[in-house]
């Protein structure tokens, strides 16, 4: 399938997703009440089978925090981004797919410790890299006046 | 009192040319015993005897470690491209000195939560195990401290001993890394101790006696690995390789595997209690080695071909005591040849070598050697 | 009394729980397993990672597009090059720069080159983890020429920063060619000796086969890319299915097993080693004349939008993603670290092994810990 | 550098103050040659320069010449810690374990920019120490990011130079004005 049937494919499993075809790969934007759902439906489908989560980031977008998942499929070798969004920027929570993909375990981890998004349903939802009374680092508002330099 | 034992049957006929003679240390020992005798009495004698042994045992200790790590640091710069120490005087060869001295002022950490007495006791034992056993070995004629007629089974005996420090030390520092390499050690020394008493019986049926220098006048007519046929030659394959075991040395070094372990039994010693164990294995390869030249080629015997007199003569100019070293070093470099070669085993590969194989090969080894003895079909 | 007994012959009194590192010789650096073990068997492996998190992905939020490379370099410092190499395949893709094909054969060679060197100071220290302390030195030995040709060129040992956004820091030294050719000659000379020394011998054998096995579900569904995922079977290989620089152009195999094993993930290295000098050979004679580098803007700065780029490392699998803002520093940079998920399946494929296959499992990872802290 | 220039150095200094008498001056001079001529490595290396480190023991370069190839695994064994690399905060307290479990005489070598000063990761990272002076006493520092495996050779042979003057009194000093601080 190319990035134009994809599209289609997709929309065709949920027909109220917010799907836009970006400059490399199709980008699937998604609350994430559905994400759950939808990952799994992809994985698992014979059309799809994105059995790959090649790259899964934690973005803050100033107010609101997000993750985004990039997908393969081994077997078509296509691309998609799954993006999801939450609001709530004290208390974020999202589902976890660590146990569609395994490597989410790890990756997830990593949001957690650098953004503080909490992941529903994870194995072993602990600080990856820092101490836990480290602030959240890539968070856009962490305050560092000794080490950071701000423009 | 010592010196008595010492070669009564094989004094050296006048027949025999002059450098025999020479090289026949018994003479000597014999006038030393007999001189201090008539200066004091029987008791004062022996105190004196056991002093002058035990000095010169010691010196020659320090000095055989310093070379053989020195040795073995060259051998394996040299298996490795590299030139290895060469800055601390000519060749490097007081690198092994100066090091001595670093670990002599180095300082002693005692360990919180340790068994002191028995972490303290433990290098003691390891070093006193090895010191033991080189008092049996016969270096040239007439020269050993002391001729036991079961010397065979006293050197396996004591020097089995060293494990007995391997597992205090791992156990008293409260190390867990300790632990896991002294429980390693103790598996795999009592393990591979039986391959190396049944191929030294595969000899000792050989050469119909246990007392070291028996066994070594007995090769007079050629060493037990070219007598022995096949059966000699596979003992001692096997010695080789289960010696190497129990000296805990690579492809064996298991009791202190440097990438899993640390440091194994020894993590957690510093300075020159360290040193004690660092030396201790040297000394161990080196008395295993001397007891595989020793039984398997001949000790301090030439080497003698047949009929072939002159190069008989040319062999026999050289001392038994430069034989000796030579065998001894020859095994040594082979046992350093291989660490520095093979990759490390694992502990159940390890024990299943033992058990599975040589155990069995030995067992075998040992009938058809009885065999060959029985019908005289050895040289 | 009789309870106490009980308790003690329960699993979860028998357990016994090392701590492999910070300071470990084999775990290649700063990582930490916190092992748990019954007798000298692995029951169950955590990693502790962080001990050498340098904050590089905030770091890149405050700096330019060209001041980047110098970060990545220091990520997995034994792939440096690709490291950068990927920056600058992102930058260049956003700014849709066109790149001759001077450029690309050069980044080509210089890549594979650095594979090579990767893998052989991989070789020398997965040796030394089994306890084959000669493989060390071996290895690096051959890896001093290679240093030396990086040297030349870039003039830098390992930390190359040839890269930059556009093209190339400078031309190739005039005795680039003569001396790569000269290196792969020596090369195909060398290798077999390492099978010699390591892959011929039976201690070898017996350490590594059938030890960690990695089946190919696993395999995906970790993520586990790099010569010990196509060990497994798992094709993922970027070379080939995203061909970026001069990949396209050239003919090459990819390596795959399906064992899975230690000793596959050994074989797919030293198999490796030998295509990329079969890929070095097919472009060194041929390099294009051209400029090195294309002009940019003194100031670089991305359009507004989300750009991802994945190339193949020593080790695997590494992602860039950028999300710009249109600033001339990056809004939100992400490397997807090839160590990082090839770490993450450690606890799965060592269970059930012995302490010594825990590090030889390690070892055949190949992990480099500054690439999975970042 | 030659030796004679080095000898314009803050122990020597010290030892011309306060004087010593023949006896010390001797028995210093022994242990000193003894301690420059075995400088035990820790395997310690965090990133980068550790890899240089390890080319530094490789045939090229050849550590062993100086008998220092003896890298010992176990800090208990070991007379110096090459710091290779960058240390962050979650790692300093292991490194300052990692040093008071060294034995004396214990030194310090500072490898490549990030131990002195942090170096590319100075400015804007948040969790990198400073250059490991903050945690450990150090020695000698090697510059170079990474320095080359000849750079540290020079490095260790400074250090050996430094251990030749030094004397009993020196070295209580230096542990103590650090730490002090």
């Amino acid at each position: 399938m190319d990035k134009i049937q994809l599209g289609e494919f997709i929309k065709s499993i949920n027909p109220d997703l917010e799907i836009k075809e970006g400059k490399q790969y199709i980008e699937v934007s998604i609350p994430p009440s559905k994400l759950y759902i939808l990952a799994k439906e992809l994985r698992e489908k014979e059309e799809t089978q994105f059995d790959f989560l090649f790259c899964l980031s934690g973005v803050d977008y100033g107010q609101d925090l997000g993750v985004v998942y990039h997908l393969r499929s081994t077997k078509f070798d296509h691309v998609v981004v799954l993006k999801t969004r939450t609001t709530d920027r004290d208390h974020p929570q999202l589902d976890s797919v660590a146990d569609i993909w395994k490597t989410a375990d790890f990756h997830e981890r990593e949001v957690f410790d650098l953004l503080g998004i909490k992941f529903t349903n994870h194995p072993d939802l602990r600080r990856l890299f820092l101490d836990s009374s480290w602030g959240f680092p890539l968070r856009k508002d962490y305050v560092d006046d000794i080490n950071i330099v701000t423009k | 009192m010592l010196f008595d034992i010492v070669d009564v049957n094989s004094s050296p006929s006048l027949s025999d040319p002059w450098w025999k003679v020479f090289y026949d240390f018994s003479s000597l020992t014999h006038k030393i015993d007999s001189s201090l005798h008539n200066a004091m009495s029987q008791f004062w004698t022996t105190i004196a005897e056991m002093l002058i042994i035990g000095v010169l045992i010691l010196l020659f200790y320090a000095l055989i470690g310093l070379f053989l790590v020195y040795a073995e640091r060259k051998v394996c710069a040299f298996m490795q491209n590299r030139l290895g120490p060469n800055r601390v005087g000519p060749f490097g060869i007081f690198q092994t000195i100066a090091d001595l001295f670093k670990l002599l002022f180095k300082e002693l950490i005692p360990i919180k939560n340790a068994d002191s007495f028995l972490f303290n006791l433990a290098p003691f034992i390891v070093i006193i195990a090895s010191f033991m056993a080189i008092a049996a070995i016969p270096f040239a004629k007439g020269l050993h401290a002391i001729d036991l007629n079961i010397g065979v089974l006293y050197v396996i005996a004591v020097s089995a001993m060293g494990v007995i420090g391997v597992l205090l030390a791992g156990w008293s520092s409260n190390n867990k890394y300790s632990l896991i390499g002294a429980m390693r050690s103790g598996a795999q020394i009592v393990s591979y101790e039986l391959s190396v008493g049944l191929s030294i019986i595969t000899i000792v049926i050989l050469a119909g006696s246990m007392q070291l220098s028996e066994i070594v006048e007995a090769q007079r007519t050629g060493w037990f690995i070219f007598k022995g046929h096949i059966p000699a030659f596979i003992a001692f394959i096997v010695f080789l390789v289960s010696s190497t075991a129990e000296t805990n040395r690579g492809p064996f070094d298991l009791a202190e595997a440097e990438s899993e372990l640390t440091a194994g039994y020894h993590t957690e010693y510093s300075g020159i209690k360290f040193a004690f164990f660092f030396l201790a294995e040297y000394i161990n390869m080196f008395i295993v080695a001397s007891i595989a030249a020793t039984v398997f080629l001949g000790g301090w015997m030439p080497f003698n071909v047949g009929h072939w007199d002159g190069f008989n003569h040319v062999m026999d100019f050289v001392p038994p005591f430069v034989w000796y070293i030579g065998k001894t070093f020859f095994v040594i470099f082979i046992m350093m040849w291989f660490k520095w070669t093979f990759p490390r085993l694992r502990i159940d590969q390890l024990l299943t070598l033992e058990w599975k194989y040589l155990l069995p090969i030995n067992l075998v080894n040992v009938l058809i050697m009885a065999f060959l003895v029985l019908m005289g079909w050895h040289f | 009394m009789e309870e106490k007994v009980k308790n003690i012959t329960t699993d979860e009194q028998q357990e016994y729980v090392i701590n492999m590192g910070p300071q470990h010789p084999s775990t290649h650096g700063v990582l930490r397993l916190v092992v748990s073990l019954k007798g000298e068997i692995v029951k169950s492996v955590q990693p502790h990672i962080g001990y050498i998190h340098r904050g590089i992905e905030k770091m890149c939020e405050s700096i330019t597009y060209p001041q980047i490379i110098h970060l990545t370099d220091r990520m997995d410092y034994l792939s440096a090059h690709i490291n950068n190499e990927a920056v600058c395949l992102t930058v260049e893709k956003a700014l849709e720069v066109e790149i001759p094909d001077r450029i690309k054969v050069i980044r080509t060679i210089m890549s594979e080159l650095t594979r090579i060197q990767s893998h052989q100071l991989w070789w020398a220290s997965f040796g030394m983890d089994l306890g084959g302390l000669t493989c060390f030195f071996y290895g690096l030995r051959d890896r001093e020429k290679i240093l030396d040709i990086f040297e030349e060129t870039c003039g830098s040992r390992m930390i190359v920063s040839y890269n930059c956004p556009g093209g190339l820091m400078y031309d190739i030294h005039p005795n680039f060619q003569k001396r790569v050719k000269e290196f792969i000659k020596y090369f195909r000379k060398i290798l077999p000796e390492y099978d010699q020394l390591l892959s011929g011998n039976v201690i070898f054998h017996e350490r590594s086969k059938g030890i960690g096995k990695l089946t190919l579900e696993d395999a995906v569904s970790y993520g586990i890319t790099g010569p010990s995922g196509r060990a497994s079977g798992f094709s993922c290989d970027v070379r080939k299915h995203e061909p970026y620089s001069a990949y396209d152009k050239i003919k090459f195999k990819e390596i795959l097993f399906t064992e899975g094993d230690t000793y596959h993930r050994y074989i797919a290295r030293i198999d490796e080693m030998w295509e990329s000098m079969n890929i070095i050979e097919q472009l060194i004679d041929n390099i294009p004349e051209g400029p090195y580098a294309v002009k940019m803007k003194p100031v670089i700065k991305l359009p507004e939008g989300e750009y991802y780029q994945r190339v193949e490392t020593a080790r695997g699998e590494l992602g860039v993603f950028i999300i710009s803002d249109g600033n001339k520093s990056p809004y939100r940079v992400k490397f997807r670290s090839p160590n990082f998920v090839n770490l993450s399946v450690l606890n799965h494929i060592a269970k059930g092994f012995k302490i010594a296959d825990l590090v030889a499992i390690g070892g055949s990872l190949d992990l480099v810990i500054p690439d999975i802290d970042r | 550098m030659k030796k004679e220039e080095f000898g314009d150095n803050e122990s020597l200094e010290l030892l011309n103050e306060s004087g010593s008498n023949i006896l010390l001056t001797t028995i210093d001079d022994v242990i000193n040659w003894g301690r420059k001529n075995s400088l035990w490595p820790l395997t310690f290396a965090t990133s980068c320069c550790g890899i240089e480190m390890m080319a530094a023991g490789a045939p090229r370069h050849d550590f062993a010449r100086f008998g220092m190839e003896v890298y010992r695994a176990s800090p208990r064994q070991a007379d110096v810690i090459v710091v290779a690399g960058t240390i962050v905060n979650k790692m300093a307290p292991v490194l300052k374990r990692l040093y008071d479990q060294m034995s004396e005489p214990k030194y310090v070598v500072a490898m490549g920019a990030c131990a002195i000063s942090g170096g590319p990761f100075f400015l804007n990272s948040y969790c990198v120490v400073k250059g490991v002076e903050h945690v450990i006493p150090v020695d000698v520092y090697v510059p170079g990011c990474p320095p080359r495996p000849e750079a540290l050779l020079y490095g260790m042979l400074q250090l050996q130079r430094k251990i030749e003057t030094e004397t009993m009194k020196s070295r209580k000093k230096r542990n103590a004005t650090h730490d002090s601080k």
